[in-house]
This record gives structure tokens, C-alpha cells and sequence, in this order.
């Protein structure tokens, strides 16, 4: 083991540009992907916060008794899918819009008469947050008596489930994109380190060294180095995170749990890469 | 030791380098293979430590045979054996230590008998005080006598050298002579490719001479008299 | 020359591989910038979208005639930043509420008196579309007497123009970063590549090769591979572009001229790296 | 033709592998170079194609000197030299005729005047056909051979030679030496470093010894009559 890590200790001596490229170029790619990760990680965490507003409104009928909108409530908070429901009377409606709809201020300073009903607010449970979800519950309180109409912001809620599938279709496309470029850089640069070194893979060959004796200081070196890319692609990824979280909008940066996968990943990926390429070029000699 | 049974070696552009060789060296033997440039030396000492393997006929080496060995005994094999290569093949990013350390850490020797032994055989080839000297600091023939303490070190039953003085002047080549002939004297049996006649006629070893890829004389079968072919 | 175009055609026949990686390393990291560039030219283009709508509304004092209207358009649309005045009435304004503001419908439906006033939409010269010029504008209109208020969207044109700043350094930050990124590949590729190569180099220079004569494959390997590796790119680009545009949201591809560029680019950037790789081996051998 | 003027050449780590050393050989002069291993033969030569720069003194060159030559200049020199080095230093990717071609290629020879050129010296080396062999699938005479015709094909004023016959047969060793005294004959001026003493007694030469990185004997000199210190 000692002669192992001498003679990695002794690869970065003797090629310290190659090594330093290496880890570079793992720790850009790993940033790429942290990168993309971060902005995952802060859609679905926008998204959570959209869906928290996904509501189902029911207007009441005018003049509905108080008691009977008590008993309704009830009735619709035994809902499956429901997780409360708020009662909004006339004058809280139309304090609401003042507040709401500044544009509109003066129209509501100006009115007479309260033009807006009261109403039935019920948030859904986070798991039935979808359209499909929303329009059922809206049709079972539809058919209530004093419901005169119900809102779910049909439109809103249908958009909310694009920007969900977008972002996972542009996550898989874009992910996948740089865990190709990632694998291919990695498997290049360690395969260049081997040929940089094929003499000494064939002087060692002839001293009688076994392929596993000749490949176990390249596998070491790729996985420290991927190590040293993963840690340095965190770090990378945490200033990018701090830059955009001080100047541009409030984001999450990644659990420390997530960071300690990324930087397992680095070493993971240059043990995959050495591996593959050490196994090819001792194949093929 | 070293048993060659009709062994034919046949390249796709040039067509065979030995053809039906046999011929067979005894342990601790001090042999020549000698031969014009071309003859085919080097290609029979590539069969031995099975860098190729024969077309056709068999190679027997120290209970190996190139019929059945697979290729997880070359290295079991390789280690038991000295080998001088005839462009010294040394690694030009480690100094003349280095090199000949390589050959035992690669066997997995303890690390703290290797130093020992390393500088005990730069000293015998007279390279003591270059220990630190990387290969492009040596003349040629330092680098020569670089690659032979490197096939020394690790106590071989057989070296190999493919014609280890051909880069030495007089003096040099009479103290690695002697130095190989003290090897042999040690119990190691020495294989030694090389045109140098003077050398071949100093000392009564077994010789065998190659001629366009086929065995002209071999003193150990016309004992009874015949003549090398070369002068 | 031919000598100089037979040898990089060897370097690509005898390092097949490498020479393949190569190229593909370039075009990857020009596609990372053909996807910036892509949401940049997209983010352009929406903000263009969305600046054509800033405009101030001058609301008219109820009761104001319509010659008057007439004059103080006519007088607004002589200031320099004003590309155009809109006069809408108090019908056109309850029309336009009921179609904007679905959700509310029910209210403008129900309501007896239009509380709504007539206004004056002035449009701003592309030019003038942010908070300073729009708030001069707004000032000068409520200086005239017909007017009883201005609204000009301050929050609106704000977040537009902070929008355009986010827009800015992110693509900045990101293009800097990414621009390392693609250099420091390229360098790496083309230096091993020189490293691989390098005995070649020492046996040209003792038989009398000039430095030049030394540079010139290279340089040429460099400058073809960076353009394939850009044709690539664009290529990459495109089908990123082709994707999106079919599956999540219409958007625009690079202009001819861009995409040229592109390809420019990628020649470039292989030359300069050959020339800084190679000239920095034959400084230090 | 050239020209050494009180050269010495130092090392960090080993000392002077040159101490004020001095000599001239004249145009179309055959000259040899000998001395025991380290003597410092490539050390001289080293310094006549400006791979290295003397501590002191200079080097002339056919009109070039290591005092005043740039950087610039160096090609211009080498074009003018052939140089055949101790460890062949062939190019494995090309074939022998490729290698040939090279040396050709760089200085911008004219296409179609290579390949006939190339060819020719091929033959006069005995390697006609061999040439689209590659290194690794050549002897080490035949190696040796491909990179005197590569130094050959240029019609070099000037042939440096490190011990070309290093690695040869005694035959191999004698048409070699002809080709250089060919070479010689048709005014190219020769210089060849060796520890072949036959070689060199077999030969009315112009004789330079060294012995540590001194010129212990140089025959232009002493032609009074002392012998060369080596037997
Ligand atoms: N890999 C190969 N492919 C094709 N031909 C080869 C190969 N290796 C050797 N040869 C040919 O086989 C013949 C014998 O070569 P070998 O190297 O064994 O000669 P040798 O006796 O060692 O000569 P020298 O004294 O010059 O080293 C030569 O003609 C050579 O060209
Ligand atoms: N780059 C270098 N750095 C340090 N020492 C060197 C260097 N090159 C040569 N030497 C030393 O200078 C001395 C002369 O070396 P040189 O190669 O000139 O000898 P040589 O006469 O050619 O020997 P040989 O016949 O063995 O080739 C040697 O002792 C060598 O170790
Ligand atoms: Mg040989
Ligand atoms: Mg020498």
C-alpha cells in the first residue's frame, strides 16, 4: 500500500500540470452538474411553494345562513383530499381585492354596494395538488346547495403542472448531456495519462509486474483526484450558490448530505474512468 | 532450463525470423547466441521471456512452457528471470536508483531490504557515485550498465542479455564480461546475445549461432568438432 | 502546405482517438455556450416582448370633454419619448376590466354605475422603456389639467429592469465561468497532445526542423478541430433549440450569422490553445 | 570545419564532463573520436550540433559559433550536419522510410524529389527491403541502419557519428564503416565517435583521444610521434 500511494504521490510530482488539468476538469464538470442540480434543487422548492397556494374557492350563494355555512365547511373539511377550509365573508372579500388589486383601488374606494360574495376557501393536501384533483373536488362542492359557483384556478393550476413537467424533461435532457460530456473528459484525460506513461506500463510489464500491481496506483490516482474535483466542484457550486443568493434572488444550496454524495460521485466517476481506461490500454498491449 | 523444440517464428511482413530451432540451455550454463545483425537473436530471447510467442514448436523455461502458460504466469515467470534489453529500455523520469528499484518493488519486496540491494548492484557495475543521475545524465554506456544492475537485482535463475557490451568500450565490456561470468559463477545461468567474436572465443561456453533464422552450430551437439561458421 | 495538411491528417490517422476526443471536447464546450447563448438570444427576445408593454396611464377627470381629450393627446404625442396616445373611454374601460380580469367578472357585470374613469394610454419609444424616463413622463402628464391621475406600473417597469440586470450577470457570471471551462479543455486536450508527441518533436528539432515548421501542424490540428468541434456545437444547439421548441416553449435559434460565428469561435479558440501549448513546450525543451 | 577553442563543459551534478579542450578538424577530413566510456565523446559532439552550450570557451561550426549563434540559427546548423545518435533515435509511428524522409520533409525539400532520394540511401544501406517496416519491427542493426541513411540523406558538409557500430556485427560493422568512408570520399567531412579500436588502427585517420574530458592524445598534434595512451 505504502508503494501505492508513493507512487501517486509520485504521479502528481512528476506530471503535476496533467494532475492538476485532471482534478480541474472533474471538478468543472461535477460543477456543471452541481450547477443544474442547484437550479433543480430551487424549482422544486418554488414549486413546492406555488403549490401551497393551490386552492379550491366555492362563492356562496347571497344571504346563505351562517349556520348552514358552518355545516358545509365541516362537511367539505371530511373530505379525502382536503386539508382545511376557510370561511371569507362578504366584507373579508372585498378587503381582500383592496389589498390584492392596488391597480384597482380606487374602483373599490369608489363602490356603493359590495359586489363580492362570500365564499368558501379549501386548500387540497399537498399530494392532491393536480388538476385532475382540483376539478373533482371543485364538481363535488359545484353540486352543494349553497354554492352558487366554484373557481380553482384551472388555468393556474394546469400551468403549475407544465412548469413541473418542463422542469424535468429540461433536467433529464441537460443532465444527461453533461453526464456524457463529464464520463467523456474524465475517461480522456485519464486515458492521455496513460499514454503519457505507456513506456513505463511496458518497462513494468517487462520487469514482471502484474496488470493489477501496474493498474492499482492509476485507479488510486483517479480516485483522488476525483475526490479532490468533487470537493473542489462543492466549493465551486457554494460560491455560485452565494453569488446568486446575495445579488440575484433567495436560493437553497444543497444539504450537506447531497454535497457528500457529489463529492463521492468525483471519486466514483475517476475510479469508473481509470478503470476503464487502464483496462483498455492494458488490453490492448 | 531453457529447451527449444523446433521452434518456428513467422512475422506477416517479413516472413520467418527462426525457423525449426531447437537447441537446449542447462541450468547455471553460460551460453552464446551469436549471428550476423538480423539473424534472429533477439527474436529468440523475446520467445524466451514470452513477450511473443512461437508459431510453431514449443519454448520450455524454468518448468514454463509457452503451450500452456496463460497470461497470468508471464509475470511469475518474467520475475525469475534477468533480462538486459538491447536499448536499455530505462524509465528517463527516475534516476539510475530508481530504475533499478523499480524491478524489485514491482515483485513486492520489502521496502527496507530494496535500498540495500539496489545500491549493493550499482556499486558492482561501478555506478555508485550516479545513484541520483537521471538516464539522460549518463553516457551510453553508464546507461548500459544502469540496465544490467536493473536485471541483476532481483537474483534471477536466468539472465538474459541481448548483447549487453555492444554500447561499452574495451575496458568496460571486460568488467561486464567478468561481471556476468561472476553471476554465473553464483549458481545463474546467463544467456548472452552478441557479436562480439573476441568475447565468444575468451571463454569455453556453450555457443550457438544463428544464421537467417536457423541454428548453424551448436556446441553442445557437434562436441565432436565442426566448426562455427563465422569467422 | 501540402506537407503541413498530410501531417495533421496523420495525427488524426495515427491518434484516431484522441483526435476524436478532442474535437468532441471543443464542441461540447461551445454547445455549454450554445445553450447559454440560446436562453440569453430567448430572454432577449421576451424582454423585448414585454417592454413593448410598458406604458403610462394618464386618467382623465371625470366629465372632461372630448375636444380637450383630443388637444392634450395631440400635445402628448409630440413629446419626444411618446411613440403613441390612446384615448379610452369609460365604456372601453369596463369593456377591457370584464375581458382582463376573468376572475372578477361577476362583479363588473353586477354593477350599476361604471365606476371606472377614461384615460389616456401613452406608449413610450422602445428607447425610453424604463423607470427614469417613464416617471418623467408621468409627472409632466399630471401636470395637465385634464388629468386627475397617472399610473405608469412603477413595480411593473421596476421588476422588468431588474429582471434585465438579473438577465445580465447571470449570463455573465456564467459565460465567464464556462469560457474557463472551454479554455482550460481545450489547453489540457491539445497539451497532452503535445506531450504525446513530444519525442517527435525533440528528433524534428535535431534534424533541423524551425520552430515554425514545428508550430505549423499543430496549429492547423487546432484551428480543424476547434471548427469541426463548432460545427458540432451548432449542431448540438440545434437539436437542444429543436427539442425545446417541439416539447416545452416556442423559442428562437441563432441567426445564420451567429451560428458562423459559433463555428468561428471554435476554430479560435483550437488555435489559440495550440499556439499557447505548443509554443509554452517548445519555450521550456 | 570545426573548431574547438579551450572548451570546457560543466554539469551541476556531475562536473566537467569537458576541461579545456581543443582541437580542429579540417573540411573533408574523416576523423575519429575515442576514449573509455564517459570520456565525454558525446558530450563533444552535443556541443558541435549546439544541443548544449560550453562553459567556457567555443565551438565553431562550418561558420557558425556557439558565442554568437541564436536561437534562430540552430536549425540552419543542423541542416548542414548529418548526425547519427548513439540510441538511433527513430520515430515509431513512421516506417524506416518515412523516418528517412523526415529529416527531408523538414527542411522543405521538394516532393518529388524525396521519395527517390530516401530509396537511394535505403539501398546503400542494405535496407531496400525493409522500408516499410517499422522500428520495432527491425533489428537493432537494421535501427542502427535506418538512422545512418537518415543522416545520410541530406548530403550533410559534416557527419557526426556515435559510435554507429555499436550495435553491429563485425560484417555489418565493416560495410558500414565503407559507407562512411564513400561518404567521406565524396567530401563529406566525418566524425565518429568509438571505442572499436580495430576500427580505428585499420584506418589512417585524423585521431582524437579523450580520457576524462581531456584530449590526451590528438594525432594533427602529436604527429611527432606519441602514441595514443590506450593500447
Ligand atoms: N515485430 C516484427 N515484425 C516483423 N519483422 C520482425 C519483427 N521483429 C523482428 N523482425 C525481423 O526478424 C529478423 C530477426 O530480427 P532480430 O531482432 O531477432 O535480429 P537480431 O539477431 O537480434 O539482430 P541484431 O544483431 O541486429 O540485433 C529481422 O530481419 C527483423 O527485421
Ligand atoms: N546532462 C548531463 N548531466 C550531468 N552529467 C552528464 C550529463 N550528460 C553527460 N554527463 C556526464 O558526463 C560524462 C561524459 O558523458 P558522455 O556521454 O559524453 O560520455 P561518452 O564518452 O559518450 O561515453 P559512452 O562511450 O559511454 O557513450 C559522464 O560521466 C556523464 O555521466
Ligand atoms: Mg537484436
Ligand atoms: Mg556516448
Amino acid at each position: 500500500m505504502s508503494l501505492v500511494l508513493r507512487e501517486t504521490a509520485l504521479a502528481f510530482r512528476r506530471a503535476p500540470l496533467l494532475s492538476a488539468l485532471s482534478v480541474t476538469t472533474i471538478a468543472f464538470s461535477l460543477f456543471v452538474f452541481g450547477l443544474f442540480g442547484l437550479v433543480a434543487v430551487n424549482i422544486q422548492r418554488a414549486i413546492g411553494n406555488v403549490a401551497e397556494r393551490v386552492e379550491v374557492v366555492a362563492y356562496l350563494k347571497r344571504g346563505t345562513p351562517l349556520q348552514a355555512v358552518a355545516l358545509a365547511a365541516a362537511d367539505i373539511e371530511a373530505f379525502p383530499e382536503v386539508e382545511s377550509v376557510q370561511h371569507v365573508t362578504e366584507q373579508e372579500a372585498l378587503a381582500r381585492a383592496r389589498r390584492d388589486l392596488r391597480e384597482f383601488q380606487d374602483i373599490f374606494q369608489d363602490l356603493e354596494t359590495n359586489p363580492l360574495p362570500a365564499s368558501l376557501d379549501v386548500r387540497l393536501r399537498p399530494a392532491f395538488r393536480d388538476v385532475q384533483r382540483a376539478a373533482a373536488v371543485a364538481e363535488r362542492l359545484a353540486a352543494l346547495a349553497i354554492v352558487d359557483d366554484v373557481r380553482y384556478g384551472r388555468e393556474w393550476v394546469e400551468k403549475l403542472d407544465r412548469l413541473r413537467n418542463i422542469a424535468g424533461a429540461v433536467g433529464t435532457v441537460v443532465g444527461a448531456a453533461f453526464a456524457l460530456v463529464a464520463i467523456i473528459i474524465i475517461g480522456t484525460t485519464i486515458r492521455m495519462a496513460v499514454l503519457h506513461r505507456s513506456r513505463e506500463i511496458a518497462i513494468m510489464r517487462l520487469v514482471g509486474a502484474t496488470d493489477g500491481f501496474i493498474r492499482r496506483p492509476f485507479l488510486l490516482e483517479g480516485i483522488l483526484k476525483g475526490l479532490l474535483g468533487g470537493v473542489l466542484a462543492v466549493g465551486l457550486s457554494y460560491g455560485g450558490y452565494a453569488l446568486i443568493d446575495a445579488y440575484l434572488l433567495r436560493a437553497s444550496f444543497f444539504t450537506a448530505a447531497q454535497a457528500t454524495l457529489g463529492v463521492a460521485a468525483g471519486g466514483f466517476i475517476g475510479l469508473v474512468g481509470s478503470l476503464v481506461s487502464v483496462g483498455r490500454h492494458l488490453r490492448s498491449t | 532450463m531453457i529447451k527449444f523444440t523446433g521452434v518456428t517464428k513467422e512475422y506477416l511482413k517479413t516472413g520467418a525470423a527462426l525457423k525449426q530451432v531447437s537447441f537446449h540451455i542447462a541450468r547455471g550454463q553460460f551460453a552464446f547466441l551469436t549471428g550476423h545483425s538480423g539473424a534472429g537473436k533477439t527474436t529468440a530471447l523475446r520467445l524466451i521471456y514470452l513477450a511473443e510467442r512461437p508459431t510453431a514448436g514449443e519454448v520450455r523455461v524454468s518448468g514454463f512452457s509457452t503451450a500452456r502458460a496463460g497470461p497470468r504466469e508471464i509475470p511469475r515467470l518474467r520475475r525469475r528471470l534477468g533480462i538486459v534489453f538491447q536499448d536499455f529500455q530505462l524509465l528517463e523520469d527516475r534516476t539510475a536508483e530508481e530504475n533499478v528499484a523499480f524491478a524489485l518493488e514491482v515483485t513486492g519486496a520489502r521496502h527496507t531490504t530494496i535500498r540495500p540491494r539496489v545500491m549493493r548492484v550499482l556499486t558492482q557495475v561501478g555506478l555508485a557515485g550516479k545513484a541520483n543521475q537521471y538516464p539522460r545524465e549518463l553516457s551510453g554506456g553508464e546507461q548500459q550498465r544502469v540496465a544490467i544492475a536493473r536485471a541483476r537485482v532481483n537474483d534471477p535463475v536466468v539472465l538474459l542479455a541481448d548483447e549487453p557490451t555492444g554500447n561499452l568500450d574495451e575496458r568496460a565490456t571486460r568488467g561486464i564480461f567478468q561481471l556476468l561470468k561472476d553471476i554465473n559463477a553464483s549458481g545463474t545461468a546467463v544467456l548472452m546475445a552478441t557479436h562480439d567474436l573476441d568475447l565468444v572465443r575468451s571463454m569455453d561456453a556453450h555457443l550457438i549461432e544463428l544464421q537467417q533464422g536457423e541454428v548453424v552450430y551448436d556446441s553442445a551437439e557437434d562436441a565432436a568438432g565442426r566448426q562455427p561458421v563465422a569467422p
